[in-house]
């Protein structure tokens, strides 16, 4: 008789990394606006204040995914923001009928930075990580030599994407929520999202499968990407005009990389999940507003990031066997 | 069996000069700033030059280190702007405890190496993340020490590291103590990597740390040695920019990520096995000298982020290229 | 039925940094014909059939499918034109779960959309059609080598392939699995499907293939119909002289003391062993797959220690926690894959040959003075006859007899009491072969002892003075020098002295 | 259609930059603001934190409240020595109102607008607050959020501006012309025609830095002193040394060296020091190493400031609305004197750390100088 008969796992397994983190986070929150008094923040409108708190990471964080899981990286996700937010505010200039304009245009230029990282990374075989801080580099000093001392502002009517609501849901919200079920939904469901964890997981086992990992990597460089232009744009609608600097003074390239990883998507690719990083955006979250409720000083919060991010992703990496490096 | 005519294998070669690529850039972009500035051929000017590119080469010698065993030290810049403050409110002016300090920031610098370097090793946090997690730490730590704010003052011994210059040097000139410190650091870290056997461990483990571990190599004590060697460059680095200029709150922003590109224009390969100290030497020079050549065009200063953005991609393509072209 | 070939090379040529692979190679299969490939490892199977899977670009020759010229550049286009192979290597997705890796690359979509639940019922039909009891569901990290491997098969069936290739489809398969997975090639093959069958089981080959083509050093010898070709003339053909030539000779002393002992050796893959290495002594292991004996060597050089029992060398009782701690005590460790192993392949030969002497002296150590100054070790790695240009090339460069020597010369600089040897020719050419089996002989001869674990009978049979066959864990017995495979296979199976209760648990 | 537009628009960004430079240069705002210089403040002798200048006032009554209430304050950020002075001056200030002050929160945006509008968002849902405080991060990204604000409780804006008149009162000194106005003048009045000046800036794109550049460069401009160049140093004391050496190494003759903001004002003396070349004239700041240098080597230089203690306006200012007091608004401009000379020994306190900014009308608070990082 064979003897080995596999016991099934779940299927999706980073469901309890994001369900735990989900449930630290949360409790941390709640345990904190108990102790100091500020039960308010448990109110709906507090806990959609939280929420509001995740969208701008998340977005980034969502493209950060598939780039990770393929099994490159993306660092320059910051600077894209940036770029997006400028142009999309100079491009409007207040006008709502440049609004369609102004978003088809960066959402274009997200995807032309997308395919010449993805190029370069997969056809050129150029370390993803060098290339993308050079892109990076290369965007944020165009964008600060052409558009350092302008001012444009957003379409009034654009500026609803952050501040309007319904049911008392911000749209903001309603737009993190719909991206990362669109997102989940890509990876988990779509040919796509097998070929991305494919990839990742093997590449030559994937291309002895017959998928054309060039492609795939390539493809996944322009999810994050437009990923990264929705959080520009987002960001845009919400700061009424965008600077050139938004997107490095929001520190979005680490972060991002730092809460997939939280999330249990690791660095090598093939597997992690959605859910994982929107668990990890959510810790980002409540360590900002727990922080603030606690009234922790500015850098003494610093040294506790720095201390949660490697506990966070040594709690699921002690276990790894072998070596990373 | 056919086998490839070989010559026989006791046929040894003449000693292969090699020369590095991070040189070649060096010699061209230095040439286009004499070519703009000839005084900068001038020794006095050289010396100079190398005067302040020193932080950063010494930076990248000990990044160098990290990027040879296969990981990344983000914290590097946190760990220079750490000291510069530590020094600061540690020595408050009395130039006496000058020394005793500087012996105390190099206990602290190997102190973090470590901790980066066992939570790398034994965590098994990638080091990429370790090291983003120290950064946003130590860099915390320098903020809340100091108040968020320089204190006190650096003594003019201190000062001296970075900032003296002896003149009336016979044949170059002028000396400054900055480029006789550069030198130490080099050459000890030459000496580590080819004077010991530390280097080619280095080189074992970066390429492949589950060959080298079956083999013997004691994979976990070399990656935390590179990790403590990158924080000693960065407090050595740390207090030569703070005798340089003096104290303040970001004296080390932004430059690991200024080493790594270094090491990488320099030819060391990211992830591990390839690289030397001449990648790091002269890839640190080579972005020294692109920025000062970049100051001496009067380019917009944002678009010289854009030209070493293109720089480093060029440098690691073509260096792709090569190997490609090889194989 | 002899219509135009499902598939015919001709002159097939491929040449690898140092290694002319194949050299005007000429190969067909009928459709409904299963053809066997044999021949020695680096004979130039596996790279004819990647050649024919779009992994590689042939130097000359031509593909011809059904009479057609083809020329693949992907993978992917050889898949598409109905080619399926099973890989020797594991090409799965450990996160993933069996349906994924089943369909990966081919999933079952409409317009980009997943049908997950027609892929898990298709993956349970196929899994049961070769007889695997394997949850679709469950992930593959989660599954034994041999599961794994009927994973691989199932993925390769999916296509409605027209040619298949099996590449050592058995090896990590028990008697029972491969029976069944027989049966299924013979299914296959009723229904027209060409199979091209790669095995070192000769009686598999002499029961299943139609035709057989022998490879040598990269050419081809002869295509003969099975009942032309008797085994001894294939054995004749595939190794090019008599095999009591190719093996180095038995030693005429006996062997002396005691060198390593290991007693009542447990870990989580491994029950109770007990053994004993004397100095002089090649000591083989055999098995199937899952036997222990890859866990044997593990816990050996230190990677999987044991957890329980003793293990002395000399005499002396030492400790094998950690591979450093081995190497020190004098073990040295042969791994069977040298490329993620045994080798840091962008270093050059010499850094690869001196890896463990630099690892254990002091870290101060001068590193170009005494046993590690380049003329040393040039003369230990000329002495072993490495071939390389300059000692200073890439290790990666060269060919893996090459390597495999260099890595020897590794531990013969380090004074290595005990070698532990993995599939020690795995992927080595048929001359450097002999040459290794010769060093292995006299490093035994110095007075030193080697275990070496092999999946390849005859070699075992040929090099070893002593074989033990493990069966689940444990050693189920050992046959003295000269004894036949079939002793052998009788005690891999577990059906010479295990008693019959344990086989199911 | 679209397409078309898209392309006007690519065209349209390549001569943006010329385009829209013009933005910081506004001549009224610049008279204005000279005129302010010399004004004479209203309000308590010696208390400059308290003085106002202009006659504005307004009604508050209707944010009365008795008894103890909590103040809130949304901080941009304690990114550079500026923010971290003035951020011990509010809490110092805050504590001289022990008696009516329950509570202060603080909350820091860590130079991030979107965190700071989330922040105000919480503070203003949470109900804890009386008054907010804002120090905004950018002006028009924090417009929406102060404006939801100014709907549910009184708001106090300082340092920069939020486009929108509802908060009760902007706190602001004179502004960045009356900066670059002092400072240019300075120079000018020190140097020929034909001297060079060299500009050294933190970083461009900020409106409080570029309008005082843009008023030092008109000043110069008419003057005709010849402005060798302008460069960006990101408030990096290494950079701003290396810069200043590479035009001393070119062998630019450099006279006067003017700098948007004095932290870095020692460094680019220390080129000079280094070269073997005597001191230029020099526009810094009220940072105490630039005061004790000037003091020391006998300089020519001026030290125009943004002084801090408008954070304890701000403390004050909320206050004052919840007492129902008038207070100056809508905006309460407060004087912005520069250290010259002859006052420069009155302002150095060797007690004090090196980026000490001397303006803060600290010294009589609780806990100086041990607050502020003095021995």
């Amino acid at each position: 008789m064979t003897t080995n008969i596999a016991k099934p796992k779940p299927a999706i397994p980073d469901l309890p990394v994001a369900v735990l983190l989900a449930g630290l986070s949360i409790g941390f929150f709640a345990v904190v606006a108990l102790v100091t008094g500020e039960t308010a923040q448990l109110s709906g409108e507090g806990i959609a204040g939280l929420l509001q708190r995740m969208v701008a990471l998340g977005l980034v964080a969502l493209g950060q995914t598939f780039v990770i899981l393929v099994g490159s990286i993306d660092l320059s996700v910051a600077a894209l923001i940036s770029a997006v937010a400028v142009l999309a505010s100079h491009v409007m200039q207040g006008d709502p009928a440049m609004m369609l304009p102004a978003v088809l245009l960066c959402l274009g230029f997200c995807a032309v930075v997308g395919f010449v990282n993805g190029a370069l990374v997969a056809y050129g075989g150029i370390n993803p990580l060098i290339v993308t801080l050079g892109t990076g580099l290369i965007i944020q000093g165009v964008l600060a030599a052409s558009f350092g001392v302008l001012q444009g502002a957003v379409a009034r009517e654009f500026q609803v994407i952050a501040y309007g609501s319904v049911l008392g849901v911000p749209y903001s919200l309603l737009l993190l929520a719909t991206l990362s079920l669109a997102a989940g939904f890509v990876l988990d469901r779509t040919l796509f999202g097998a070929r991305i964890y494919a990839v990742g997981g093997n590449p030559d086992g994937a291309r002895l499968a017959g998928i054309r990992t060039e492609r795939v990597i390539l493809s996944a460089h322009m999810v994050a990407s437009l990923f990264a232009g929705a959080a520009g744009l987002y960001l845009a609608a919400r700061l009424q005009s965008g600077t050139p600097w938004i997107g490095r003074d929001g520190i979005y390239d680490l972060e991002s990389i730092a809460v997939t990883v939280i999330g249990g998507t690791i660095l090598a690719g093939g597997k992690g999940g959605v859910a994982g990083t929107l668990a990890g955006v959510l810790l980002f979250a409540t360590l900002d507003a727990g922080f603030n409720m606690l009234g922790i000083d500015a850098f003494l919060k610093q040294v506790l990031r720095g201390a949660i991010v490697i506990a966070a992703v040594a709690v699921h990496a002690v276990r790894t066997k072998g070596h990373v490096a | 069996m056919m086998t490839v005519p070989q010559t026989s294998a006791s046929l040894r070669r003449p000693a292969r000069i090699a020369i590095n690529a991070g040189l070649v850039i060096f010699i061209a972009l230095y040439a286009a700033i004499g070519f703009l500035q000839p005084n900068y051929l001038e020794p006095g000017l050289f010396m100079n030059f190398l005067r302040r590119a020193a932080p950063l080469v010494i930076l990248a010698c000990g990044q160098l280190y990290v990027i040879l065993t296969g990981g990344f030290d983000l914290s590097m810049g946190a760990v220079a702007t750490l000291v510069v403050l530590a020094a600061s409110i540690l020595i408050n002016g009395d130039p006496d405890t000058t020394w005793a300090v500087i012996g105390a920031l190099y206990v602290m610098g190997v102190s973090i190496g470590l901790v980066n370097g066992f939570v790398v090793a034994f965590l098994k946090v990638p080091s990429i993340i370790t090291t983003l997690g120290t950064m946003l730490l130590v860099n915390g730590l320098a903020l809340a020490w100091s108040g968020g704010a320089a204190r006190g003052d650096l003594p003019d011994n201190f000062r001296n590291l970075g900032r003296l210059v002896w003149r009336d040097v016979s044949v170059i000139g002028t000396l400054p103590l900055a480029a006789v410190v550069l030198a130490g650091f080099v050459a000890l870290a030459w000496f580590g990597l080819n004077g010991t056997v530390y280097g080619k461990r280095a080189l074992a483990v970066g390429d492949n740390p589950r060959a080298a571990e079956l083999a013997g190599t004691p994979v976990a004590a070399t990656r935390i040695l590179a990790f403590v060697v990158s924080a000693v460059s960065a407090v050595t680095a740390g207090i030569l920019l703070g005798g340089f200029s003096g104290v303040s709150v970001n004296a080390g922003e932004g430059l690991e990520l200024q080493a790594i590109a270094a090491c990488v224009i320099g030819g060391a390969q990211l992830l591990g096995g390839r690289g030397s100290v001449w990648s790091a030497v002269f890839g640190a020079l080579s972005l020294f000298a692109l920025f000062t050549l970049l100051n001496l065009l009067g380019l917009p200063q944002a678009l010289r982020d854009s030209i070493q953005g293109v720089i480093l991609i060029a440098a690691v393509g073509a260096s792709m290229w090569r190997t490609r072209r090889r194989n | 039925m002899m219509a135009v070939p499902a598939l015919s090379m001709t002159g097939i040529s491929k040449v690898f940094p140092g290694v002319r692979a194949l050299d005007g190679v000429d190969f067909e299969c009928l459709s409904g014909e299963v053809h066997a490939i044999c021949g020695e490892n680096g004979a130039g199977k596996s790279t004819l059939m990647k050649i024919l899977g779009g992994s590689y670009r042939p130097d000359a020759g031509t593909i011809q499918l059904a009479g057609q010229a083809v020329r693949f550049t992907h993978p992917r286009q050889a898949a598409e034109a109905g080619i399926a192979i099973i890989h020797q290597e594991l090409s799965l997705l450990p996160h993933r779960t069996v349906a994924e890796n089943i369909f990966m690359g081919r999933e079952i979509a409409r317009r980009g959309l997943l049908d997950k639940a027609g892929m898990r019922r298709k993956a349970a039909a196929l899994l049961s059609r070769i007889g695997a009891a394997i949850d679709p569901q469950a992930l593959v990290s989660s599954l034994s080598i041999a599961l794994q491997q009927l994973v691989e098969i199932a993925k390769a069936l999916l296509m409605d392939a027209r040619i298949l290739v099996m590449d050592e489809p058995t090896a990590a398969l028990d008697e029972r699995d491969s029976r069944a997975l027989l049966g299924l090639v013979e299914g296959l093959r009723r229904e027209g499907v060409s199979i091209i069958y790669i095995s070192h089981r000769m009686p598999e080959v002499m029961a299943i293939a139609d035709r057989i083509t022998i490879l040598k050093d990269g050419k081809k010898v002869w295509t003969r119909p099975c009942d032309a070709a008797p085994i001894d003339e294939i054995v004749r053909a595939m190794v090019g002289r008599d095999l009591k030539d190719f093996y180095p000779a038995t030693p005429v002393s006996a062997p002396g003391e005691v060198l390593l002992a290991v007693e009542g050796g447990t870990n989580a893959g491994l029950r109770d062993l007990t053994f004993e290495v004397r100095a002089g002594e090649i000591i083989g292991v055999a098995g199937l797959e899952d036997s222990g004996k890859g866990a044997l060597a593990q816990a050996l050089v230190g990677d999987v220690p044991f957890t329980g029992g003793a293990v002395t060398l000399r005499g002396k009782r030492i400790a094998l926690r950690t591979p450093r701690q081995a190497t020190a005590a004098g073990i040295g460790y042969l791994p069977g894959d040298r490329k993620s192993e045994g080798l840091a392949l962008r270093q050059s030969v010499r850094d690869n040959a001196l890896l463990t002497l630099r690892s254990l002296m002091g870290l101060f150590t001068r590193p170009q003075q005494g046993a590690l100054a380049h003329d040393v070790i040039d003369e230990r790695l000329g002495a072993m006859d490495v071939r390389a240009a300059d000692f200073g090339q890439e290790i990666g460069t060269l060919s893996g007899g090459n390597q495999q020597k260099a890595i020897i010369v590794r531990w013969l600089a380090q004074a290595s009491d005990i070698l532990v040897f993995v599939e020690p020719t795995r992927g080595i050419d048929i001359a450097a072969k002999a040459a290794i089996y010769e060093t292995m002989r006299a490093f035994a001869d110095s007075g030193r002892g080697i275990v070496v674990i092999s999946s390849d009978m005859p070699e075992l049979i040929g090099i070893a003075d002593r074989v033990l066959v493990m069966h689940q864990g444990r050693v189920s017995g050992a046959v003295p020098r000269g004894a036949n495979e079939e002793d052998i296979m009788h005690l891999a199976l577990g059906l010479a002295d295990a008693p019959r209760g344990e086989a199911g648990a | 259609m679209t397409m078309r537009t898209l392309l006007a628009t690519t065209v349209a960004l390549t001569f943006a930059g010329q385009a829209l430079a013009q933005d910081f240069n506004d001549p009224a705002e610049f008279k204005k603001q000279r005129e302010q210089l010399s004004m004479t403040p209203q309000g308590p002798e010696g208390q400059p934190w308290a003085q106002h200048l202009g006659d504005g006032m307004v009604d508050t009554a209707k944010y009365k409240k008795d008894g103890q209430v909590t103040l809130c304050f949304s901080n941009a950020g304690v990114f550079n020595p500026w923010r971290v002075v003035g951020l011990n001056n509010l809490n110092a200030e805050a504590e001289l109102h022990k008696d009516r002050l329950q509570q202060l929160i603080v909350v820091d945006a860590e130079g991030k607008d979107d965190k700071q509008i989330s922040d105000i968002e919480a503070l203003v849902s949470g109900g804890k607050c009386d008054a907010l405080i804002v120090s905004p991060n950018t002006t028009a990204a924090l417009t929406p959020a102060v404006e939801a604000a100014c709907a549910k409780l009184p708001v106090i804006v300082f340092d920069r501006g939020v486009n929108t008149s509802c908060p009760v009162t902007y706190i602001h000194p004179v502004g960045g012309y009356g900066f670059g106005i002092t400072s240019g003048e300075f120079i000018a009045s020190k140097l020929k025609k034909g001297d060079n000046v060299l500009a050294l800036r933190i970083m461009p794109g900020v409106d409080v830095l570029e309008t005082r550049y843009s008023a030092a460069k008109n000043i110069f401009d008419e003057a005709g002193i010849n402005v060798v160049g302008s460069e960006f140093t990101g408030s990096d004391r290494a950079k701003t040394k290396s810069v200043v050496e590479d035009y001393i190494n070119r062998g630019e003759k450099i006279d006067a060296v003017w700098m948007d903001a004095g932290d870095t004002a020692t460094a680019a003396l220390e080129a000079f020091e280094d070269a073997g070349l005597p001191y230029p004239v020099i526009s810094g700041e009220d940072q105490q190493d630039f005061l004790r240098k000037w003091q020391s080597e006998k300089l020519t230089a001026i030290g125009p400031s943004y002084p801090t203690y408008q954070w304890r306006t701000a403390v004050i200012a909320a206050l004052d609305v919840l007492d129902g007091k008038q207070v100056p608004g809508p905006e309460w401009v407060l004087p912005q004197p520069a250290i010259t000379e002859d006052v420069l020994a009155k302002y150095i306190d060797e007690r004090m750390p090196p980026l000490h900014y001397s303006l803060c009308g600290c010294q009589e608070l609780p806990g100086y100088p041990e607050r502020w990082g003095g021995k």
